[in-house]
Parts: C-alpha cells; sequence; structure tokens
C-alpha cells in the first residue's frame, strides 16, 4: 500500500505541491485528474525518486520511498513510465526493454518470459526489436516507455499520461492492458488528461488543482460530480 | 619493400599506442559526453605512478601496471566525482574547461613533485626481434598485441554485458537510467574507472619506448581527440580504426610528403575525412 | 496596433563611461611600461573574445581555429609589412578581409559538420594552420618567425609610444564592442540565437541556417585578424606558437570566465584572467597548481561566468524585448 | 495548392512513407490520421522540406519544391509545427514569434553592423507581425513572459504563432493538443477554426478524435506510410480499413455525435465568456 | 641593498626543463654570491635576488614579464630562447635601459647590433667544420638527416648539409622531424636508413635525441651521429647506454672540460642532477655581470655595466670560471674556447676546434 504523507515538492520559490495526502491500496488502480501544471508530474517523480519532496514523505508497504534515490524505488516495487518517455534513444528496443528489468538482472529466463509478454501486448515493437528506440514514432516509443515500465515487474506502477501521443485503438489498448496487469495484481496510479478512458477502468480517483488536492472519491462519485464533469470530462 | 615493412610495423606500433590512450577517452566522451581534456593529465600521472613504483619501491614491471591502472582509476573516479558530477547537467563546455584546468593541475603538480626532466620508464622486455631486416622490438609487439586485446575486451563489455548496457543507457538518458534502477552514479564511477585505468595502461606499456615528461600528456591530447572524432565519438571500433589511421597517416605521409610534415598529414587526414563523412567513420546517422 | 512604447535606453551609459575611465588611465600611470602592456595585451585578446563570442555566446558554434585566424590576421600585417613594405593602416583591414574570406571558405566545408565534431573540426584546421605558418619558411619565417614588425605612426603620433599605442587598442576595442552590440541587437543577431536555440526550429522559422552561419565565422575571423593585426605591430616578433590551440583555448577561457553571450563578458573575462595571472606569476612553481583549480571552482560555483554573478547578484526581471528600433549601442 | 505526388521516404530498409499522391484544398482545415508509426510527422517533414522524399514530388502553388531547402519552403509560405512542443524557452513569447518573421526580412549583417535604415524598419514590422501573430492564438497578454515559463497550452501557441509570423498560406500543426487537457483543448480547437476562417489553409495531425471531428473538414488516413484512405469526416469514420486500423471503438457515431455536441456547446459557452 | 636580477624563460609546459635548467644556474651563482656576503659596489655592499617570470617560451609571454621587470626597476634580464630575446631587443635600449643577457646560439642575435645584448653560448657554426671532419673520415661520405623542425634545428641542419658537401659528402633527404610533439621517431628513422647512411644528423633537447639514437640502433644502424649541440651527450646518457652513442660527435659534457669539477660536484649536490651548459653558462653569466657592476660602479646602468663585461669576463676569478674563457666580444658575445667531444669506445675524447674558427 502506498500512503502519501502531506507531501509537498518546491522548485525554488515555487511551490508546485502544497503538503498533499492521498494512498493507493493493494490491487487498486487509482487516477490522477489535474490541469496542466497541477503537479501530476512532480507527484509522480517524487515518488519514483527523482525528486526529493521539500515537506512530508511517502512510504510503500511501510517502507519510506521519496529519498531521492529511485533505485530503491524500483526495488521495492515501484516502477514509473515517466512523462517524457526518458528511453535510450540509441539502444535498440529490446535493450530498453531489457533495462527495465535491470533490478532482476540475475533472472534472465523470467525477463525473457517477461519480454514476450511485451511483445504480446505491443505486436509493433517485436517486429522493432532491433531498431535504436529514438527512430520510432511517438506513439511507439510511448509503448516502448510503458514495456520498460512493466518489465520491472512493478507491484505498484506509475503511469504518467500514457495515452499521450497515442492513436485511440493504442490508447484502448493501453488502458487494456493496464486493467490487465492490475488484474494480475498490479496497483497502478494513473495520471490521465484522458479522464473518460482512465476514469473507465478506475477504481478510485483524485483531483489535483494547484498543487492540492481537490476532490477524491471512488470512480462513480467523480463521474457524476459536476465539477470533475465540466473541467475534466468536457461535459 | 623492407622499409615498407618496417613502416609497417612501425604504424601498427604507434596505432597501437594511440588507440589504447583513445579508449578510454572515446569511452568517456561518446559515453558520457564529457570531452575529457584532463585524459592526456591522467595518461601523463599513469606514467608517472608506474615510474615510482619501478624506481622507488622497486615493484616489479607487470605489477606496476596493474597497481599504476588501480591508482588512475581511482583518481579519474575522483575526478568525476569532484568536477565531473556536479557538471553533468552543465552546458557542453563547464566540462571542458573544468577539464582544462585539471590538466594543468596535474601537469604542475607533477612537475612539483617529480620536476621537469624528462624521466625513463624500463620495462623488463628489451629484446628486439628481426625478421629478415625488418626489425620491431618486444615492446612494440607487446602494445600491438596488448591494443587488440583490450580493444576486444572493451567492445564484448560495453555490447554484450548488462553492466556495459547501464553505461551506454546512462550516458542517452541519466534520468531515464536512475529510473529503472541503475545506480548511476556508480555506473559513472565505474566508467572513469576503466577510462583512468586504460590510460595508465597505456603510458605504462608505451612510454619504455619513449619518455615520461609532465608535458606528455599534452600532445597525447591532440592527437587522441582527433582520433575519436575521426572514428565517431564514443564508437569503440571507431577509435582503433582512427588510431591506425592516424597512424598510418603519420608514419607513411611522413615518408611520401617528408617527415617534416607528418603532423600536419595527420590532421589533414582528420579534416577530409570529415569533410566527407562529417558524423566520423563510424558514427551513424541520428 | 498596441506596440509597447519604446523604453528610453540607457544601455549605453555604462560602457561610454567605462571607456571614458579608461581614457584617463594613462593620466594615473604615468610611464609605467608594464601597466600599459598588461592593458594593452587585454584589449587585443579581449578584441579576439568577442570574435570568439559572437560565435560561441551567439550562434553556439565552437571555433577552435580561433587562434589560427588571430595568427593569420598578425602574419597577413607582418608580412606584408616586411616584405611588401605596406603601411600598417593598409595591411590591416587587408588582414581583416583575408580572416574574412579564409573564415568563409572554412565554413563552406566545416559547416557540413554540427557541434562537437564541428569544434573538433575546426581544431583540427587549426592545428594545421599552425604547422602551415610554422613550415611555410619562405613566407612565415618558419619557426624564426617574423622579427622586427614597427608601429607605425600617424602624423606626430607615434604608435611605438606604449601611451599612444594603448589609446589605439582603445579605441580598436571600443569600435569592436560597439559593431557586436550592434550586431546582437539586429535581426541577424537574433536569429543567430535562434540557430543556437536549435537548428531545426530555425529553419522551421525559415531562417537560412547555413548563410547565418557563414556570415558570422566571417565576422569572427575578421575579429581575430583585427585583434591580430593589432598583436603583430604591438610585439613586433610573430611565431607560430601564438597561433595555436593553447592561444584558442586561453581565449575560450577568458570567454567562459567573463560569461558565454554577454556583452561585457569577454572583457571582463580577459581582464581578469591576465590580471591573474600576472599577480599569480609571484606564485612561480604554483602558479597552474593553484590556477588549475580555480577554473574547477569557477566552472562549479559560477556556471554563468562573471557577468552571471552580476545578474545573480541583482533581483530577477521579466525579460523585456530590448526594441529593435534602437538597435545599437 | 499544395500537390504531392507519389511521395516516399525510406530510412535504411524502413519505408517510413510510400507513395502518398493527392493534394492540400485551399481554405480548409485538413486532418491526418493514423496509427502511431503511420508516417504523419514524416510526411509533414515532407511536405516542409525537412526531409528530401526518396521518390516522388511535391508542388506548391505550380513551383516544384521537392528538392528545396527548409528555409526557402517557408519563404514560400508553408509554415509547421512540431510534434513535442519546440519553441526558444528562454525567450519570451513575443521573440520567437519576432524570429517567425524573420523569413520576410532581408536585413543581414552589413546592415545590423551599418544599423541601416532597412535594419529598423524591418525590426519594426518584425515587433507588428509577432504582436499580429500573438494576438492571433490569444497570447498577447503574455508577450513578454519567457516561454518556458508558460503552461503546456501556452507553449504550444506560442509554436502556432512562429508559425503564424512567416505569414504562411499553408499551416502544418503536428498534434497540438497532445498533452493538453480537455478544457484546453476546446480553446485550441477554436483558435485553429478562427485561423481558417482567416483564410489560412490548415494541416493537422492528431488523435484526439473527438478535436479532429469537430474540426476537420477533410481527413486523410495514412498506414504503414500509405494512404488508405482520405474524405469527409463521415466517411473516414464509417471506412471499415480505417476502423479495423485505427479507431477501433472511437467510431462508433453515437459517440462522435455526443462528443461532437458537447464540445460545441462548450466552445459556445466558452466563447461567450471570452467575448 | 638588495639588487633584483630578472629571468624571463619556459618554467612550465614542454620546454620547462630546459627553462630550469638555465633557472638553476642563475640562482646557484647568487646563492653563491650572497652566502659570501655579497659584494661592494662603489662603496656599498650589494647582495642580489633572482626574479623569475614565466613565459611558456611565448616571445609576447616574455615582452611582458621584460616590461614588468623593468617598472620594478630591474636593469639586467637573463632571456634563454631565441624568439623571446628578438623580440624583446628592441626594447633594451627603449626608456627604461636594460641590459639583455641572452643564451642562445642563435647568430640572428649578435648580427642585430644591438649595445645592450650579452650573449653566451659559442655560436653553433663553430662545430660544422670539426664535426663532420671527424665523421666524415671514421665512417664514410653519406649523410641522413633526422634534426629536429625548430628554426634552430633548421638553421642547423642547413649549415651541417653544406659543410658536408664542402667536405666531399653527399647527403639523404631530409628527414627532420618535431622533437617536441613526435610521438615516435621510429618513422623517421627507417626513412632515413632506407638510404643506408653512413653518419646521421641528429638533435633537439637531449632526451628526444637520444630516442632517436635508440630508434636508429633498434634498427641495426652502425654508423655515426653528429649532434646539433642543442643535446648534451650527459643528458642522453641517461637514456640510452654509453655503447649507442659510440662514434658520435657533440658538445663536450661539461663535467669532461677541464676544471669544472668543483662546480660540477657543488652543482650536482645542490639540484640532484648533473650540471650541462645551460646551468653552467648562466652561471657564468650572472658571476660576469656581478663583476662588471663592481667595476662599473653602477648596479643599474646597463650601458655602464655592459661596457666593463670584457674586462670582467677576462678576470673573472678562478673559482667562478667553467669554461675557459678570453672576454667578451665587442659585438658583446662570450669570447670562450669552445670543445666538442666525440664518443670512442663508450668514453669522451675532446675534440679541439681549430682556433682559427673561432669568431
Ligand atoms: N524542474 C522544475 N523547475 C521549476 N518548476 C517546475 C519544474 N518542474 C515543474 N515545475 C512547475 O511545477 C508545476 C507543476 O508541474 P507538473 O509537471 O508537476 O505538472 P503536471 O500536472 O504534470 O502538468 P502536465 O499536465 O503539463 O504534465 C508547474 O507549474 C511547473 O511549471
Ligand atoms: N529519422 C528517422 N530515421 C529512421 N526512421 C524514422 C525516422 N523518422 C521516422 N522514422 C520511422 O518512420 C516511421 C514513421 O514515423 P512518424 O514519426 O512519421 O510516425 P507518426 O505517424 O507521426 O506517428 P505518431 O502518431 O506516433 O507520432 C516510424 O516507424 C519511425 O520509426
Ligand atoms: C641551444 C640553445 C642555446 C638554443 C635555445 N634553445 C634557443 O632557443 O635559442
Ligand atoms: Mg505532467
Ligand atoms: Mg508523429
Amino acid at each position: 500500500m502506498l500512503e502519501v504523507r502531506n507531501l509537498s515538492v518546491r522548485y525554488g520559490a515555487f511551490t508546485a505541491l502544497h503538503g498533499i495526502n492521498m494512498n493507493v491500496q493493494d490491487g487498486e488502480i487509482v487516477v490522477l485528474l489535474g490541469a496542466n501544471g497541477a503537479g501530476k508530474s512532480s507527484l509522480f517523480r517524487t515518488l519514483s525518486g527523482l525528486q526529493r519532496p521539500s515537506g512530508g514523505d511517502a512510504v510503500y508497504n511501510g517502507q519510506p520511498i521519496t529519498l531521492g534515490r529511485p533505485e530503491r524505488c524500483v526495488t521495492l516495487g515501484v516502477a514509473q513510465c515517466p512523462e517524457g518517455r526518458m528511453l535510450f534513444p540509441q539502444l535498440s528496443v529490446e535493450k530498453n526493454l531489457r533495462l527495465g528489468a535491470y533490478t532482476h538482472r540475475r533472472d534472465s529466463a523470467g525477463n525473457q518470459s517477461e519480454l514476450e509478454r511485451m511483445y504480446a501486448l505491443f505486436p509493433i515493437l517485436a517486429e522493432k526489436r532491433n531498431d535504436p528506440a529514438g527512430s520510432l514514432s511517438g506513439g511507439q516509443q510511448q509503448m516502448v516507455a510503458i514495456g520498460r515500465a512493466l518489465m520491472a515487474r512493478p507491484k505498484l506502477l506509475l503511469l504518467d499520461e500514457p495515452s499521450l501521443g497515442l492513436a485511440p485503438l493504442v490508447v484502448d489498448q493501453v488502458f487494456e492492458a493496464v486493467q490487465r496487469v492490475n488484474a494480475a495484481g498490479v496497483s497502478v496510479l494513473l495520471a490521465e488528461q484522458n479522464a473518460f478512458a482512465a476514469l473507465g477502468i478506475a477504481h478510485r480517483a483524485y483531483v489535483l488543482e494547484g498543487g492540492n488536492v481537490t476532490i477524491e472519491g471512488s470512480r462513480d462519485e467523480l463521474l457524476h460530480d459536476d465539477r470533475v464533469r465540466s473541467a475534466y470530462l468536457g461535459v | 619493400m623492407i622499409i615498407f615493412f618496417q613502416q609497417l610495423l612501425n604504424a601498427l606500433a604507434l596505432g597501437g599506442a594511440y588507440s589504447l590512450v583513445a579508449l578510454g577517452l572515446t569511452l568517456v566522451y561518446g559515453v558520457m559526453k564529457i570531452p575529457n581534456f584532463a585524459h592526456g593529465g591522467l595518461y601523463m600521472v599513469g606514467a608517472y605512478i608506474t615510474w615510482a613504483l619501478l624506481t622507488s619501491l622497486g615493484v616489479p614491471y607487470f605489477l606496476a601496471l596493474g597497481l599504476s591502472a588501480i591508482v588512475l582509476g581511482l583518481l579519474a573516479v575522483l575526478l568525476e566525482r569532484v568536477v565531473f558530477y556536479p557538471l553533468r547537467s552543465a552546458p557542453h563546455i563547464h566540462p571542458m574547461i573544468a577539464a582544462l584546468g585539471v590538466l594543468f593541475f596535474l601537469e604542475a603538480g607533477v612537475q612539483l613533485v617529480w620536476g621537469p626532466d624528462f624521466k625513463l620508464l624500463n620495462s623488463p622486455i628489451t629484446g628486439i626481434v628481426d625478421w629478415g631486416g625488418v626489425t620491431i622490438t618486444q615492446q612494440r609487439l607487446l602494445i600491438i598485441v596488448a591494443s587488440v586485446i583490450i580493444m576486444g575486451a572493451l567492445y564484448w563489455f560495453l555490447k554484450r554485458t548488462t553492466t556495459g548496457a547501464t553505461i551506454e543507457a546512462m550516458a542517452q538518458n541519466r534520468e531515464g537510467a536512475r529510473l529503472v534502477g541503475i545506480p548511476v552514479s556508480r555506473v559513472a564511477s565505474l566508467t572513469f574507472f576503466i577510462s583512468g585505468a586504460l590510460a595508465a595502461i597505456a603510458a605504462t606499456l608505451y612510454a619504455p619506448t619513449s619518455l615520461v615528461s609532465p608535458s606528455m600528456g599534452e600532445v597525447m591530447n591532440l592527437k587522441v581527440f582527433a582520433i575519436i572524432v575521426l572514428g565517431g565519438m564514443g564508437s569503440v571500433p571507431g577509435a582503433i580504426v582512427g588510431a591506425l589511421l592516424l597512424a598510418f597517416a603519420e608514419t607513411f605521409g611522413g615518408v611520401f610528403v617528408g617527415a617534416n610534415f607528418a603532423d600536419v598529414v595527420g590532421f589533414a587526414v582528420l579534416v577530409i575525412v570529415l569533410a566527407i563523412r562529417p558524423q566520423g567513420l563510424f558514427r551513424r546517422t541520428a | 496596433m498596441s506596440l509597447p512604447t519604446p523604453r528610453a535606453t540607457l544601455k549605453g551609459w555604462p560602457w561610454l563611461l567605462v571607456f571614458v575611465l579608461a581614457a584617463l588611465v594613462p593620466l594615473l600611470v604615468g610611464k609605467n611600461g608594464y601597466v600599459y602592456d598588461v592593458a594593452i595585451n587585454v584589449m587585443i585578446f579581449a578584441i579576439a573574445a568577442y570574435g570568439m563570442n559572437v560565435m560561441l555566446g551567439y550562434a553556439g558554434l565552437l571555433p577552435l581555429a580561433h587562434a589560427g585566424f588571430f595568427g593569420i590576421g598578425a602574419y597577413t600585417v607582418g608580412i606584408l609589412m616586411l616584405k611588401v613594405g605596406w603601411s600598417f593602416w593598409l595591411a590591416w583591414p587587408i588582414a581583416v578581409a583575408v580572416c574574412a574570406v579564409l573564415g568563409l571558405l572554412l565554413g563552406l566545408v566545416a559547416f557540413r559538420t554540427r557541434d562537437d565534431v564541428f569544434a573538433i573540426f575546426t581544431l583540427g584546421v587549426g592545428v594545421i594552420i599552425t604547422q602551415v605558418i610554422n613550415k611555410w619558411d619562405a613566407l612565415t619565417g618558419g619557426n624564426d618567425g617574423l622579427n622586427g614588425i614597427s608601429a607605425p605612426k600617424l602624423g606626430s603620433i607615434d604608435f611605438g609610444k606604449s601611451a599612444s599605442f594603448y589609446y589605439l587598442a582603445l579605441l580598436a576595442l571600443a569600435v569592436t564592442i560597439f559593431l557586436v552590440a550592434r550586431v546582437r541587437s539586429s535581426l541577424f543577431g537574433r536569429s543567430l540565437i535562434a540557430i543556437r536555440g536549435g537548428e531545426d526550429l530555425a529553419r522551421s522559422a525559415g531562417i537560412n541556417v547555413y548563410t547565418h552561419k557563414l556570415r558570422v565565422m566571417m565576422l569572427s575571423t575578421a575579429l581575430a585578424g583585427f585583434a591580430g593585426g593589432l598583436y603583430a605591430i604591438y610585439v613586433g616578433f610573430l611565431g607560430a606558437a601564438i597561433t595555436g590551440p593553447v592561444t584558442t583555448f586561453t581565449i575560450l577561457l577568458y570567454l567562459l570566465v567573463g560569461g558565454v553571450g554577454t556583452l561585457a563578458g569577454p572583457l571582463l573575462g580577459t581582464l581578469i584572467i591576465r590580471v591573474l595571472q600576472q599577480f599569480m606569476q609571484g606564485l612561480a612553481d604554483y602558479q597552474y597548481v593553484v590556477f588549475g583549480p580555480m577554473l574547477v571552482l569557477l566552472v562549479l560555483f559560477f556556471p554563468a561566468g562573471l557577468t552571471g554573478l552580476w545578474a545573480r547578484l541583482r533581483p530577477p526581471k521579466a525579460p523585456v524585448l530590448k526594441e529593435i528600433s534602437d538597435a545599437g549601442v | 495548392m499544395l500537390a504531392y505526388e507519389d511521395v516516399g521516404i525510406r530510412f535504411g530498409g524502413n519505408q517510413a512513407v510510400q507513395g502518398v499522391t493527392g493534394s492540400i484544398t485551399p481554405g480548409i482545415i485538413t486532418a491526418i490520421i493514423g496509427p502511431n508509426g503511420a508516417g504523419k510527422s514524416t510526411f509533414f517533414n515532407l511536405l516542409s522540406g525537412f526531409y528530401k522524399p526518396t521518390s516522388g514530388r511535391i508542388i506548391f502553388e505550380g513551383q516544384d519544391i521537392t528538392r528545396l531547402p527548409t528555409h526557402e519552403v517557408v519563404a514560400l509560405g508553408i509554415a509547421r509545427t512540431f510534434q513535442t512542443t519546440t519553441i526558444y524557452k528562454e525567450l519570451s513569447a513575443l521573440e520567437n514569434a519576432v524570429l517567425g518573421h524573420r523569413v520576410r526580412t532581408k536585413s543581414g549583417l552589413w546592415d545590423a553592423l551599418l544599423g541601416t535604415g532597412r535594419e529598423r524598419r524591418e525590426g519594426k514590422a518584425s515587433l507588428d507581425a509577432a504582436y499580429t501573430a500573438l494576438k492571433r492564438v490569444g497570447l498577447e497578454q503574455q508577450a513578454h513572459v519567457l516561454a518556458g515559463n508558460l503552461t503546456q497550452e501556452a507553449q504550444k501557441r506560442v509554436s502556432i504563432a512562429l508559425a503564424l509570423a512567416t505569414n504562411p498560406k499553408i499551416l502544418l500543426l503536428d498534434e497540438p493538443a497532445a498533452g493538453i487537457n480537455p478544457e484546453e483543448t476546446v480553446n485550441l480547437t477554436r483558435t485553429i477554426r478562427e485561423l481558417a476562417a482567416g483564410g489560412l489553409t490548415v494541416v493537422l495531425i492528431e488523435h484526439k478524435m473527438s478535436m479532429i471531428m469537430t474540426l476537420a473538414d477533410h481527413i486523410m488516413v495514412l498506414h504503414h506510410g500509405q494512404k488508405i484512405a482520405e474524405g469527409s469526416p463521415a466517411q473516414v469514420s464509417r471506412d471499415p480499413a480505417v476502423i479495423e486500423a485505427y479507431l477501433g471503438g472511437h467510431a462508433a457515431p453515437h459517440v462522435r455525435e455526443e462528443l461532437k455536441a458537447d464540445l460545441e456547446q462548450e466552445a459556445a459557452r466558452l466563447g461567450s465568456q471570452h467575448a | 641593498k638588495v639588487v633584483n636580477i630578472g629571468y624571463s624563460g619556459p618554467l612550465s609546459g614542454g620546454a620547462a626543463s630546459y627553462g630550469k635548467d638555465c633557472q638553476s644556474g642563475l640562482q646557484m651563482a647568487i646563492d653563491e654570491i650572497n652566502a659570501a656576503g655579497g659584494v661592494t659596489v662603489k662603496g656599498e655592499k650589494v647582495t642580489f635576488n633572482l626574479v623569475s617570470l614565466d613565459d611558456r617560451y611565448l616571445p609576447n609571454e616574455t615582452a611582458t614579464n621584460v616590461k614588468r621587470l623593468t617598472s620594478q626597476g630591474i636593469s639586467t634580464i637573463f632571456v634563454p630562447h631565441a624568439g623571446g630575446i628578438l623580440t624583446v631587443q628592441p626594447l633594451t635600449t627603449k626608456d627604461p635601459n636594460f641590459l639583455l643577457v641572452a643564451y642562445s646560439s642563435e647568430p640572428k642575435i649578435l648580427e642585430a647590433n644591438n649595445p645592450l645584448t650579452f650573449m653566451l653560448p659559442p655560436r653553433y657554426d663553430n662545430y660544422l667544420q670539426p664535426f663532420v671532419k671527424q665523421e666524415i673520415t671514421t665512417f664514410g661520405k653519406k649523410l641522413g638527416m633526422v634534426g629536429t623542425t625548430s628554426a634552430y634545428g633548421k638553421a642547423w641542419a642547413d649549415a651541417v648539409s653544406g659543410e658536408w658537401k664542402k667536405q666531399g659528402g653527399t647527403v639523404g633527404t631530409d628527414n627532420g622531424v618535431d622533437y617536441g610533439t613526435t610521438v615516435d621517431y621510429s618513422s623517421a628513422v627507417t626513412k632515413a636508413l632506407s638510404e643506408k647512411p653512413d653518419v646521421l644528423f641528429i638533435g633537439g633537447p637531449s632526451q628526444p635525441t637520444a630516442l632517436v639514437v635508440k630508434a636508429a640502433r633498434e634498427q641495426g644502424f652502425k654508423g655515426g651521429f653528429i649532434v646539433m649541440d642543442q643535446a648534451k651527450f650527459e643528458q642522453m646518457n641517461q637514456v640510452v647506454p654509453m655503447s649507442y652513442l659510440n662514434g658520435a660527435v657533440g658538445v663536450l659534457p661539461v663535467a669532461q672540460f677541464p676544471g669544472t669539477q668543483v662546480f660540477v660536484n657543488q652543482y650536482s649536490r645542490k639540484y640532484k642532477k648533473i650540471p650541462t651548459s645551460e646551468a653552467a653558462l648562466n652561471y657564468m653569466g650572472v658571476n660576469i655581470v656581478v663583476s662588471a657592476m663592481v667595476a662599473a660602479g653602477t648596479t643599474d646602468d646597463a650601458t655602464a655595466i655592459r661596457a666593463k663585461l670584457a674586462s670582467a669576463a677576462a678576470s673573472l676569478p678562478r673559482g667562478k670560471t667553467i669554461f675557459k674563457i678570453n672576454g667578451v666580444t665587442p659585438a658583446g658575445h662570450v669570447d670562450a674556447t669552445v670543445l666538442a667531444a666525440y664518443v670512442k669506445d663508450g668514453a669522451f675524447t675532446s675534440l679541439r676546434l681549430p682556433a682559427s674558427l673561432l669568431k
């Protein structure tokens, strides 16, 4: 279980997160909604150890994860598919994926089967396995990024706008994949602009505005919340 | 004909020496995007460390080679930690200037400690091989053989091992590497360790055929930079081919246009190659 | 059309002040040849640093053949004066033109490459220039160098005298800064900054990246030659060593210390480093043991150079477009 | 206006675009859709002169522009934005737009050095053009803000302003709404429609179907580098090949109609608010 | 009173070793004078202090240093490289005047006819005739060329070629290399040896010169060497065994001159290395200048000091004399007996130069 406690993030004089509280229970898909600049990515970067918080903390299964040490988060089972993908552009698609399993590097059999699963999930990647990741189209790169995060066999998957730039069909596939991964026991925290699709698969959701959690609730509560409907669902 | 084969051997030995120095540089430059102008300095310090081990401690040559490699590896790690790590997201020329500062420091420091005079580094391998008038010292043969082995090993390490892949991954996206759990600072240290150790090995192998002096690194610096650019930055086979190309250009260019112009020939080759293949010989076009 | 009202710009006055003060310096130092010498060297190399700055600071290209062009300018003046018997006042502009043309020729080839490769490519060219100067005995005197280039006279002013030369260098520097400032605020200069920010984007904005690069290369090498010409008559002796990579890196250092891409940086950096080096001569053998780490500390703690430090000390200001209409200083 | 005949490009062994023939109709909004990696961005790169096709020709207003360098293509009146927001983050929004107008000015190094009248005139003209462009994308209030400090959506607008400042006849927009939330997407949609209404020919790539369906007059579908369909939104969204390759369930007409109604309503509401 | 003596030479970079060698001679002379309580100039007790500035072998830095030194009131300045010397020569007579003590064997320095230059080493052209004679008679008529490509080296190479031909030999193609930047001499040596020469002309800084010898011997060369005066046998011998040097002709090592034992011993004790003529001549230079100051009764009037150099040199006390010295020529050049060495069976035999050649 992930628990975020009074977490604040500052960039110089600018505060991106104002002491937020939230949690993700085991087995849940939790969606994080928020406008551009609301602080979603800041939260994700902090949870995966890339960014140190200025206050508060977050614990996963009782272990602190906000120490600014990403390798520790991965080892604890928290993996992120980041905004901006952060792939290794000159390495082949397959090497990118394999590096996702860096923390499991001794288990080559396990990684091989994991790799096969990724290729099954995104068949186009199998075709491009030997191409440098940087030569792929935007959407294909997004698939590599998701695949790379999954290769770490996370228990909690952090997905920062995974549908960005994906074709509608692929967005469906990604959300399906998220559901499947979730069904296999992985909890998911998902930041999305595509609120419709995201809420479709979510158990619960939070709305982040200006660095504060302003709304939280179950999927149905949010789907029927007027503020959410107007601002995020465009209804 | 004898002269041709003699020059061929000369070029191979020189190319071997160049490639040993260039490999460490290409690793750091190509892989971590740091134009480490201090590399020549590390090479020079490597020679001095070996020399000191041999003369004042009486350590046997091959042991000194190993020890010197370790010392220089650690020195390079220190350099990375103290200088380059804090500059990891600074614009390109910053690490370059810092590296120049380090080069100044190393050169002046060595001069202060050991004086400006030339030193001799004696290797136990002193024989000369004579193939019907074509001669080569065994030390030079050792350089040729060692460079081939080290190049092969390095290539295998980068392309075939997970640790090698982490080095490349980190070079291409540091945050991405952290995100998948690669301990980037350890990998950076490792990269620098390898580069420092290679510099010391190169110096220890090559110095017996030459001299040890504080400015020996400067002379090497320009050449090895030319080499790795010639070969394509970060490319291990490129560094080797670049080294051989420069060595052959200097050796045979010296034969045809006069030894006087050997240095010009080397850089002329660089300029011509880059004018035709702006990305270097071995780099894929982006 | 709601254009912002053009701000009454006072930007030029600090420079005016600097130059007025500099012009008064001789009244203070009297006949101390050493002070003049340091000052004159600072000004000559600052001009060269401005030449590098238009490339590196504005267009984002690192020209490592810079000292080569400095040398070509110096040798052109030296050769024309010694071997052809021309007056300096004729030789100097010719030297500048020669450098510009050679810069253009180099650019035609060098701009096939980009980024680091461009830097190393030009480094190679720089080495070749030095070697050619060093080896072309008949023209350049080879290793002997050219000796006995004398400072010119203009009417009753003898530039062989330190004070007169000081004013000549000061004038040359002022002209350089004035022109560079104009370039910086011009449409051309803005386009260079666009190229530095991203070539693809510059292209998509319709900027002809190649010709812009060629022009700025010419400006850069011309300034190097301008400084070189002055150097030739000042030192009176030319040797190939001054045209090599070490000089290039020294100039780069001045630029970096002062602040790349700023108007004051090249002058400030050259001044600080050269004066500092004079002080550090007192450290004798420890000179570079101290100087090396100082460089490291500098880039670690003042990454934007000294002008960057200045900017940091002042309260941040919202970026306001300097009006194009009042281009110039 | 802009016609392409049998254009294709191959990268090594990968035929990214292949045998695409057709033309862009002036004055309307054309959308290009297709799966990831279909070659849409590559096709833009071909039209805008960033890539040189390995086969085929591109004709703009009767002139063969296939081999023209990018800046000349821009000068003829084709402007583009990039898929990942590409602007000068360290410059202000206004300065970005000023750079966009550079293609319409002639002042060079000599004008700069001599401070010519042309330099002054063109400097003024650039500023005017830049303001106009910022106005058209609704950024006049943020003219002096550092572009990097703007929101994601405003940055997208800066990139459009930069392109507009080149005085283009055709504007190519590569995923202008990627990474932008629904509310702002609606705003952006409105801006684009206004641009088209002003007589500009717009071609855009987008994966947000709601946006495409409300905006596009004409849609072209790429798949594996080839054109697999072309026509009105209604035609295309009914095309089985398109549904199969791209839309999946998103083609279901009722969803589309619903969204379209919602968005139009929203646009109207916002429009009245802003007016 | 403490009088400052100036020195501008390469103290860092590739030529630092050379610059330090020169500096050590100056320092040693000054230390000795001071230890002896200084000298009396016009009734005043005077001791000395060496002010050294680094010019990295760059002429313009030499000029800056000289201006700095003169502005501090220093009127005797030692410079050990031709480029720097030629650059600052015109400054000697400009206000303020100073005495330029030149350590370089470049004849051009004398040709400038500068009234305030004092040149220490013998002109290199002294060596040509005896060197060539020795080698051509011992080994044969074919000369191979692997000199250094510095100005000085090229001038030497030309001169030696001319002399060789004059004495009836043939000269091979020029394979000069830059001894400062060359990493490996094998190629140049291979090329020179392919013409089967009897004798090789070599020489630059001592240690690289020794590497050329090494490369030649390793490639089976059995002939002799003409070694340019810049290279010193005593330093070459630290790089290659004496046996490699058999058949070579060059400058006689300082220690081999008659009467240098005291200096050599003291120097070796102080600096832990063998003195070469860099140290020895600069050491003598200081002593001559100081004697001239005493004789002239001034420490800062360069013209007056210069006028007394000849007598000071001629009457230099035995203890301060390293090389036998006859005086100073009107052109400002030390007039000393020049001795060369021929290496035979691992030992130096001195080769006296005919007196007629001394100019
Ligand atoms: N490194 C940084 N330095 C300064 N400010 C930052 C930095 N990273 C983010 N910010 C600011 O923090 C705020 C929150 O940013 P964040 O990226 O977390 O938002 P987001 O919700 O992910 O937005 P988006 O939907 O655009 O991805 C924004 O105003 C942003 O400008
Ligand atoms: N410079 C390049 N070098 C090699 N291959 C490339 C290059 N640019 C694009 N490709 C390849 O061309 C194909 C088309 O890429 P493109 O970027 O045009 O797709 P796209 O339709 O824009 O996709 P998306 O919607 O995901 O952005 C991809 O398979 C990609 O890997
Ligand atoms: C042999 C030496 C006295 C020559 C000296 N190196 C010079 O530059 O002139
Ligand atoms: Mg985000
Ligand atoms: Mg695309």
